[in-house]
């Protein structure tokens, strides 16, 4: 329980002065760019070639997820005059993260830092990715090309803001969009990949378990997205007009290429063709199917009808579920997480949302923040000594170690946090600059036709 | 010659087509519009969000008749599209004050 | 009885079908349509091309009221409808000759 | 005052927008229509099945426009929209017996 | 010619006894749980990293097969009112398969199994997967990660099923499916998969030639749909009405993707990244463009218009064919298995359906079953000893050996007649329980609103 | 500049002599079919498992981008009558381009050739892909399957020809399409990839630098495109009726599953899961990126709004200028050649278009001739030493060898030239045999039912 004491509160303080000497010093090392010298080069590594091969294809597995997976999973539930603009949202984003991640959000994220920030964020040694040659590692991945590395991890950098869209469709405009997700994948999405996955990250340290971004993408995503829909505001007739999807073939598509890319994003986290990534591959498989079910049969039992935006729902609650668990559970870990995102994501995005009344539009929150919640505590339950870390992983609650439950918990309640507050503070900023909402004869006539100058028949 | 309008259950619009050709109508418009009646429909259910679904897909049919046709045109219509449930739908009958055939510019009777 | 066709903006559909439900109105028909007119539509762009929208889309309701109704109707309409901005659409109302249930054949104002 | 409704094939559309236009009209509807008529469809095949598409792509032009211009109206659809093949429609024309402005409320001819 | 003596109809007498124990021990099984204890850890095995790199990406490929891929392809084809009703059951049935295999149907399929049932079933030690750990193997896949192989075979066991559908779309119950497939699954596919794949299979020792899974998926799914469509009947309307397709173009996005998921199916069945699976891609490659144009030319010359529904069912009927064969033949052979499949399923999706008068609604009997047998046929004449096995494969009629061909009519045969048994009873007992066909208004009106409370535009 | 002198032009007339030569023989060739002895195999190579993992995953990737990435991304952007027009040349296209290739076009492109004709042409070695089993090599592809390496060209020959329709849509006879690339393929596709990419290619010799096809692919399929659409002349009502694309998010789809799968094309291109290829992955990644927000900021300051046409637009010019560098350039150059690409490519499509008034209907041209110049011209100029060849690459002009410059100018002028003569004559044959293009009653009530007998609702 320490860790929520003072000291975690301190630690979670120096975090948000780390951000500020961030902010201060990025302009200085953009304006000096990069150290340019290149590292004398080091004997060429010997990389493998099937690990590269396989991270290789995760990376193009994990881009599918976003273009055209999230654009259609979210443009086809939308209504038909916001569909454009809101597929043009991960599109966009999609460019723009991978730019910023170039020029400086890898750097801060994958660098070792030094310190006391080290915790927090990394340096500035690898801004415009300078340094970055044939021949260099990452550490975190010691058997690729660092080239690999870096555009892979880029994916999940640009899928994660590219989520948020989910709480924020048919009302933000699309300038102020773009200045807050910049700001928020340098400043919010960078220091947690850092804090959670560098080796030298606070929550890594402490031995807080997540495979493949339970708390980085899914609850980092998802609150910031609730963060943003309580912000804006509902959109004008939610609740009293009928607002139809505009096309559930195209959100069906989204999700399975959600699904398949997933294997990617999950399998792929085991930086590698070996044995953890089929068996992240097996559970990713099973806790999606099992949740698709659950989510299909909760709603069967409750409104009388399975509809295929339930089951579909359901099974990104299941990816989202076993994310964070994907490398350290076996199949029977992965059933029950499946169950649990299943049922609870249903209840979370209907039940809760409605009774609690924010218009979190297609439930960025309900789904994923609260799906990888219940995917990360379960992680702690569940994981198993002998499937984590190619057989000499960490157990979880069952095996005896119910120590790991808390340390997930605070894992959780501290990216939640810092997610919340790094958020606000951004959209504070961006609303003030520029505003943030559409006029509402925009909002009411559509966004598609008045922000981006066409429509879809 | 009058003018027809009827709204019809999509599915019988074909065998009302094929009534109206056997009494020698040559032509007719159709289109697809949305109907709100005493029928109701069935609920939508998006995620939290339920709809009662007012209105029903119907098929609305105009056709431009003479005169001694038009008793009849509109009872077939009424027969053939008739399944005695709820929601079959309407015929209304309008006056035409006159009719021109673009392709010719034969104009009355001449134009149907 | 009387056949009022109203063009009006899309989102005032639901606004102006539980205004007439309110007066009354039994059952109405509803299309899609695009309109022309004095309000002036925004520029579409693709690529190279730009068009200007010279259409608008609008809905478009048509109903078959009683003639007590007719003018209560019409000025539910209008006053539903209105934004009081250009573009709010039209009504026009038309003579009906003859009108048939078609589920029972019933013909006249008990057809509505 | 009356009303015009005109079925013509789909790409004379911008045509005969532009010359009712030139002849001073303010507003006009249009909506996608298919039509059955003389003019035989092509046929659709999809695997062992074969379909005569009996139903064309037409496009409904509707107008209210005040007598002086009926004719003028009606003659200029009827040229504009000719090609002198199969199939180019038909124009009809209807009284009508008010029409309001739901911005204005304004009526009869001041609504157009 | 002894196969199809008294020996060859006792064996399949046998199988159906085996599935009997089947039923009956499952119940058992499944109390009891699987046998927790992992076998005590042997010394970790080397996996190939390339290989399982491949089987990774693979796995992934033929699950896009599915999802979205035969869920556009068939929901493109169906009429508006019933397409999310059909991309609905290729969804919900992943779901189901993925938890169905994982509960049982790997066991009973990929086990070695014992005694006398053993060339038909596997046994239960594999139930909920227990077992299967981070070093455990599959002996048929003995260079990657079991998990890998489980999971691979999985995504095959999931597409069997929802091909099926294609018979049966615009009228079974969707309540009625779940059953229906959830039964069939281990009834039907598993046993067929064990006899037809596993070392210790029926067909296998006889020497039967299916690479990847002409038999095991095409005409056991083809048959099983056309037994169903008999079964349930014709769609109301139907020869009468026009049923026009929604959209081509969902159906030739989904035709593409399963087009390019196949390479996993084929080259993924090498089980490695190695020559035989290099040639297995070339050969699909090549048959299925071969079998799309020649489908698209006997449209173009029969009535007058090549269409793209012609052009896509061609390549599909192409991608069936070649599927037993392509770790057996060469180029040659693939160009002329293309042209038999394009020509001849061309004939019987639409002369001979039409003259027997059967409602197979989208062709599943038409295209797989019959492609698959011309496919599985022709895998015996054109099969190359120098392509199969690394180069030390089975010989074909053109080399001489025609008696495999006489093997493969066997397999063909065996296994469509288990398979129309076993669909038979299935459907007889789900149509006495809860009925198998919609209400008629609800067949008239489109399955979408009534069975899922949704519509497209 | 000696290149352009008088030898330039001799060796360049040779090559038209050598496709004389090439249409004479083989139908020789091809009467004789291949000589059938398949060499006697040599000792198994020992492939490296993990490469050729990667050219399996790739060459799938590859595949995608034409079915279903191509087809949405042009599909989109035509007028709702002739949408399944549009897909189904991309799918026929895939189909006859596959069976060319296995008959004689791989054998053209990369096989040795011999004597005057081999800088421009191969031989009939692998005419009918005789010879090619399963331990045998191609020299420029040593670690992988040579049926790995044929397939995965077969992907960049079917695309590019598929590229071309960009140019023709809307107005071109299905028949006469089939004629034109099929003929197309062979006769200048085949000898140009032969002139760029093999060892003995002329251009390849000269030390003209393109990794993975910006001129073979992008040059190429863009001027073939320009002349086709003067040849053609305009669509009837092009510039004064509105030409609205029929949706736009079919659009974004293909223009997705274009870039995802351009991974496979530039991160591929590696032949290899190595170094080179991940660098390639990262900077295709990033100039993409670069070059869709470049395009959309233009028109965002130009006309006002971001649209999605636009940025689609310009991700895919971005991925088009990368293609010949992208073995060769490291990050930096990469956001160069994005944003040159994403503001140059702007206004060819928009005013350089509008300015000429030729009717490149889908900027097949302005996008992918002027893309791919720019990507080769940009490839001399930032070309690294450090990046190429595993480290031991060309220097570009940054690096002081600004003759590099010269020499890519050499080639994009070389291929161009070439590709245009043979181009016309082509057309000019088909047009006299068959005619090009459809009756005005066809173009002006749309193609999908007059040629297909189909329609999209
Ligand atoms: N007054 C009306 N004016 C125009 N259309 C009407 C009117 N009343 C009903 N309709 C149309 O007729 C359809 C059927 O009407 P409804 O009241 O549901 O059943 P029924 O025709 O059996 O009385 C409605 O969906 C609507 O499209
Ligand atoms: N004469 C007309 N006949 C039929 N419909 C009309 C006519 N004039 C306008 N409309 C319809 O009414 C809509 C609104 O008209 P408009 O002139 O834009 O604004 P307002 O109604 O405020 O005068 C048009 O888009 C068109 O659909
Ligand atoms: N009696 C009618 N009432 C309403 N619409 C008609 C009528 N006859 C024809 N039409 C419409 O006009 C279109 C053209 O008619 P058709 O008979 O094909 O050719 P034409 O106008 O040259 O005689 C039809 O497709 C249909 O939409």
């Amino acid at each position: 329980m320490k860790h929520f004491g003072s000291a975690g509160g301190r630690a979670w303080g120096t975090a948000l002065a780390a951000i500020g000497t961030l902010v201060a010093s990025a302009g200085v090392a953009l304006a000096q760019t990069a150290p340019a010298a290149a590292p004398a080069a080091p004997p060429a590594p010997k990389f493998d070639s099937g690990d590269t091969a396989w991270m290789l294809a995760s990376t193009a597995l994990v881009l599918l997820m976003t273009v055209p997976g999230l654009a259609l999973y979210y443009g086809g539930m939308v209504r038909k005059m916001n569909v454009l603009a809101t597929v043009m949202q991960s599109f966009a984003i999609t460019c723009l993260v991978t730019v910023l991640w170039t020029v400086v959000g890898y750097s801060i994220a994958f660098t070792d830092g030094s310190g006391s920030t080290q915790p927090f964020i990394g340096d500035f040694s690898r801004v415009m990715l300078s340094g970055m040659g044939l021949n260099s590692v990452n550490s975190l991945a010691s058997t690729i090309p660092e080239s690999v590395y870096m555009t892979y991890q880029m994916t999940f950098a640009i899928i994660t803001p590219a989520l948020i869209c989910g709480s924020i469709v048919d009302r933000m405009k699309f300038s102020a969009l773009m200045w807050f997700i910049g700001l928020w994948s340098i400043l919010v999405y960078s220091p947690i990949a850092h804090v959670v996955w560098d080796g030298n990250g606070y929550l890594a340290k402490l031995g807080v378990l997540d495979f493949a971004g339970g708390t980085v993408v899914h609850i980092n995503s998802g609150v910031a997205g609730l963060v943003a829909a309580l912000y804006l505001g509902k959109r004008k007739g939610y609740g009293t007009q009928p607002f139809h999807p505009h096309n559930l073939v195209f959100s069906l598509i989204g999700a399975s290429l959600l699904w398949v890319g997933w294997f990617g994003f999950n399998a792929g986290s085991a930086v590698g063709a070996n044995a953890n990534a089929g068996m992240a591959m097996a559970v990713t498989q099973i806790a999606t199917a099992m949740a698709g079910l659950a989510w299909m049969f909760t709603e069967w039992m409750v409104k009388g009808k399975p509809s295929v935006l339930g089951i579909i729902s359901g099974a990104v609650a299941g990816l989202v579920g076993i994310t964070p668990a994907s490398g350290f559970v076996d199949p029977e870990g992965a059933l029950v997480i499946g169950i649990a995102c299943g049922v609870l994501c249903y209840f979370s995005a209907t039940t809760l949302k409605n009774l609690l009344g924010y218009d979190d539009s297609l439930d960025a929150f309900g789904v994923h923040a609260v799906g990888g919640a219940i995917g990360a505590l379960l992680t702690g339950v569940f994981a198993r000594a002998a499937i984590g870390s190619g057989g000499k992983g960490t157990a979880g609650g069952l095996e005896g170690n119910w120590g790991q439950v808390l340390l997930q918990l605070e894992g959780i309640v501290g990216v939640a946090v810092f997610c919340a507050i790094g958020t606000l503070i951004i959209l504070k900023v961006v609303d003030v600059v520029i505003g943030l909402r559409v006029d509402e004869e925009v909002e009411r006539d559509g966004l598609d036709l008045a922000l981006h100058g066409e429509t879809v028949p | 010659m009058k003018y027809v309008i009827a709204i019809i259950k999509p599915f019988k619009l074909d065998d009302v087509r094929e009534a109206l050709m056997g009494l020698g109508v040559q032509g007719l418009t159709v289109s697809e519009v949305k109907g709100f009646g005493r029928q109701k429909g069935q609920t939508e259910i998006y995620r939290g969000a339920e709809y009662s679904v007012s209105f029903l897909p119907k098929v609305k049919i105009e056709l431009a008749v003479v005169d001694e046709l038009v008793e009849r045109a509109v009872e077939t219509i009424q027969r053939t599209a008739n399944t005695g449930r709820i929601g079959d739908g309407k015929v209304f009958v309008l006056d035409v004050a006159q009719a021109v055939r673009i392709r010719t510019g034969e104009a009355g009777d001449a134009a149907l």
